[in-house]
């Protein structure tokens, strides 16, 4: 006997995104914990600019697109107008964590029980493929032609082990979804997550390793292949704030 | 009874009582005490205050806000209003509401403290990027503030814009009587998230962008037509006729009062909103006025340009002068309106259009 | 009964279903979608309705119907 | 109309004397205006405010060509001493105003040694409200009674009538010291 798996309201249609892009999968992984947790009926996304904007249009619920980079603060204003409706910041890595660092640290740092979901595929995907602040050591992109230099960009930055480490926030992890897995882990994340801010234990966050077929310039398996070997070793999976510890 | 109140005390407890349910700011003076206010005012209510990061952060907390359908507001100056544009234009894009206050200080870039009038352009024009406009309300003395409040969200919703509360260094600053309005319950706007989706707000890639913006332009005709404000005196006989905004608006009229006394014949129209720009007041205006002479507390005389095309708009067959007296910053004086005027009439003072 | 459902005009052919699927059920096929791409489709005798596919695909293609007794049968090819 | 620059040292409590000056005229059925100085000037050890009252509108509150300056110091009398009304009157403080540099002649010069002044009657903090009284007695618009009265119904307004003794203490110094 099968267990039956239905893609939930709110996401059932079809996306924009490119070919085995990592996206879609994390956003059915949040659709499906907002309906276990009864809150697809009561969510609002404030969306990043770049491809997570692009789930704008794949999303049946409230949902703004905010400027680049301030979904962090837009989500603080809705969480205060409207305490029990669940608050999902969806944004990119370049988004959250490059233009809107200042906006995304601010958030965590005053443990706004919101939840942030950055999508982390080491580029500005929709431009083009330009080196974001989580661009790896050496990575080609069309703005560091000749691999990230980190003595003249700084490192990549690890956002949920600096909110963890630096921060009083509820929960902080990352996943990736190269797979089955690993997915299901990321899932286990994600509901953490939202069940924090249910819970109103304040600000969480996941970050998901997240492949970029396109712009790395490889097919899918081989941008899974790519996370596995080259950016899990950089980028550390697991809680990094658990919900218990609090 | 009227009491001594803080031109920025006033405007905050108005906007409370206007229904404002989330303030977020930055400091800066000499809008601060704004928040200061609100940061304790607010939360006795039930409402929601947040001093932000930035202010920057503040406008898009605001826009967060006004997406849940309350009244929201922020308040800054100059450069920090400058911080506020891509959120200004935002929030016009997806017409959101709220109220931004403007007390405003002379200069650029960092600018200095000084009461002025010099970001007559940015918010008249819209300081981001696009095809927006913001009511402008610009209030000449503490009452007018407060009666002015709930109006600018009443436009603002009317409307679905922003609306620019632009007040002066010199008013948010100094004391006088004053008589507060009345509460109004807080309302939750129709197109507020409830996180139900209840109202079918679509996403900025299923919209029509040329279609919205012939619609967005129609809305801003509507504007035009209905929403200016001012208020005029002795302008059907006048030979000259001032115009001026706000504080400076306020001194210009007791001035033009004396000069009536002494025989000269000037009028005076003072914009409460500027915009939309008061193009109806010069309708009224005698048919052979000898010219129009701004007084600004700015450098480069910036209404100048809306009054040279509302003299156009209205005198189509004949050529106004329109001169500008800017007095770059804090309230002209007596002297100052007196010696400027006595130029433009000996043909001393030239022109600007 | 079991049933799998694959919505084909979503499938933009990325290949995560086949490569994950361990019953080798999941295959393209040889008719391209309107968007352009050979969608995934479901060998019958050899789904066992587990779920992978449904876990890996980020473009909501798959649905998974379980029910109590009877033996998984009819495949449902919808193209919504 | 009536203007008044109120000028000294950040502590003096020269923009609380100016309040009480408009209060007064409030009271006493003006309308009235109080404009600070503020913002970083605020921190250079300056203060200063200009009031203006008048039985109809204000045109322009800020600071043009005052009836009366009160000077609480030196740097006060020294920075505004020439901006005062030709005939109009300037109240200094003398026990920090020595006068030195001040050449007018065409303005009425009154003194008032109200830090001493304020100690001797026990009330060390009432320096400007024995200035406040002395305005009003010097301009003359309002009644010794109807000043105080406005003053104390400032403080009420604010629930400070706890100080009101004190403060009415200092208020009859002040209007007799002129």
């Amino acid at each position: 006997m099968a267990v039956s798996r239905k893609v939930p309201a709110i996401i059932d249609r079809e996306t924009s995104f490119c070919p085995g892009c990592g996206h879609g999968i994390v956003i059915r992984l949040i659709a499906e914990c907002l309906e276990e947790l009864g809150q697809d009926n009561n969510v609002i996304f404030p969306l990043g600019v770049g491809c997570s904007s692009l789930l704008g249009g794949g999303l049946v619920t409230d949902r703004l697109h905010c400027p680049h980079g301030r979904a962090s603060a837009v989500a603080t204003g809705m969480k205060r107008c409207e305490p029990d409706v669940t608050i999902v910041a969806y944004q990119g890595d370049g988004d959250a964590y490059s233009i809107g660092i200042a906006e995304t640290l601010n958030a965590a740092y005053r443990n706004e029980n919101i939840t942030m979901i950055a999508i982390n595929n080491t580029n500005f995907g929709m431009t083009g493929g330009q080196m974001s602040w989580t661009t790896m050591p050496g990575q080609k992109t069309t703005t560091s032609p000749k691999g990230r230099d980190c003595a003249v960009t700084g490192n990549p930055i690890r956002f949920p082990e600096l909110v963890a480490s630096q921060f009083d926030v509820a929960y902080a992890a990352r996943g990736a979804v190269t797979s089955p897995k690993r997915i299901a882990t990321v899932k286990k994340y994600i509901k953490n997550a939202l069940a924090a801010q249910v819970n109103k234990e304040g600000y969480s966050t996941v970050e998901v390793l997240s492949p970029c077929p396109t712009n790395w310039g490889l097919d899918v398996l081989g941008a899974m292949k790519r996370i596995e070997e080259e950016i899990i070793p950089y980028y550390p999976l697991g809680e990094f704030k658990k919900r218990e510890e609090r | 009874m009227a009491e001594m109140m803080k031109g920025n005390v006033a405007i905050a407890e108005a906007a409370v009582r206007a229904g404002v349910r989330f303030y977020a700011g930055y400091p800066i003076t000499p809008s601060s005490e704004i928040m200061e206010y609100l940061a304790k005012r607010l939360p006795e209510l039930g409402r929601q205050f947040i001093q932000s990061e930035s202010e920057l952060a503040a406008i898009n907390m605001v826009m967060g806000a006004a997406a849940c359908g309350v009244r929201a507001l922020t308040a800054s100056s100059g450069p920090g209003i400058s911080l506020k544009q891509e959120g200004i234009s935002v929030l016009s894009d997806e017409e959101l509401t709220c109220v931004v206050v403007n007390v405003v200080r002379y200069g650029n870039g960092l600018g200095t403290l000084f009461s002025s009038q010099c970001d007559y352009f940015r918010e008249t024009r819209g300081g981001g990027n696009g095809d927006y406009r913001c009511i402008v309300l610009c209030p000449s003395s503490i009452q007018e503030a407060v009666d002015l409040m709930l109006t600018a969200y009443e436009l603002a919703e009317k409307y679905r814009v922003v609306t620019v509360f632009m007040t002066e260094g010199a008013l948010g600053q100094m004391m006088e009587p004053c008589e507060l309005p009345d509460f109004v319950e807080p309302p939750k706007l129709p197109w507020g998230f409830d996180g139900k989706y209840s109202y079918k707000k679509i996403g900025i890639f299923d919209r029509d962008s040329m279609q919205e913006a012939e619609q967005l332009n129609r809305k801003y005709e509507t504007i035009r037509a209905e929403e200016q404000r001012w208020e005029s005196e002795n302008v059907q006989d006048a030979d000259y006729v001032f115009v001026a905004y706000g504080l400076p608006g306020r001194a210009v009229k007791g001035v033009t009062r004396q000069m009536r006394a002494q025989g000269l014949k000037v009028g005076l129209i003072r914009p409460i909103t500027a915009w939309p720009f008061p193009v109806k007041a010069f309708a009224e205006v005698n048919p052979g006025v000898k010219g129009f002479i701004t007084v600004e507390a700015n450098a480069t005389g910036q209404m100048v340009d809306d009054v040279a095309l509302a003299s156009k708009t209205v005198f189509r067959d004949r050529f106004v002068p329109t001169h500008a007296l800017p007095c770059v910053y804090g309230l002209p004086s007596r002297k100052f309106i007196m010696d400027g005027f006595g130029q433009i009439v000996s043909g001393a003072r030239k022109e600007v259009y | 009964m079991d049933r799998i459902i694959v919505t084909q005009s979503r499938c933009k052919q990325c290949g995560l279903c086949v490569a994950h699927c361990k019953q080798e059920a999941l295959s393209f096929s040889a008719v391209f979608t309107e968007a352009g791409y050979r969608p995934v489709q479901v060998d019958d005798a050899k789904c066992i309705k587990c779920g992978i596919c449904y876990l890996v695909c980020p473009d909501r293609v798959f649905t998974i119907i379980g029910a109590p007794g009877g033996k998984a049968s009819a495949k449902q090819s919808a193209s919504a | 109309m009536r203007e008044i620059l109120f000028a000294g040292l950040g502590g003096q409590g020269v923009l609380t004397c100016g309040l009480i000056v408009a209060e007064v005229a409030l009271f006493n059925g003006r309308t009235a205006t109080w404009s600070p100085s503020y913002g970083s000037a605020m921190r250079g050890g300056a203060a200063n405010c200009t009031v203006k009252y008048s039985r109809e509108m204000v045109y322009n509150p800020s600071l043009d060509e005052p009836d009366l300056l009160l000077a609480m110091s030196e740097s006060a009398l020294a920075l505004h001493g020439h901006l005062v009304k030709k005939g109009g009157i300037v109240l200094v403080n003398s026990d920090l105003v020595g006068g030195e540099g001040f050449g007018r002649t065409d303005v009425s010069v009154h003194r008032v040694p109200c830090s001493s002044l304020a100690q001797r009657i026990g009330q060390p903090k009432g320096a400007n409200v024995i200035m406040t009284a002395a305005i009003i007695k010097l301009l003359g618009d309002f009644g010794f009674e109807d000043g105080m009265r406005g003053m104390n119904d400032m403080f009420r307004k604010k629930g400070k009538e706890r100080f009101e003794k004190g403060n009415s203490a200092a208020f009859e110094a002040g209007y007799s010291a002129v």
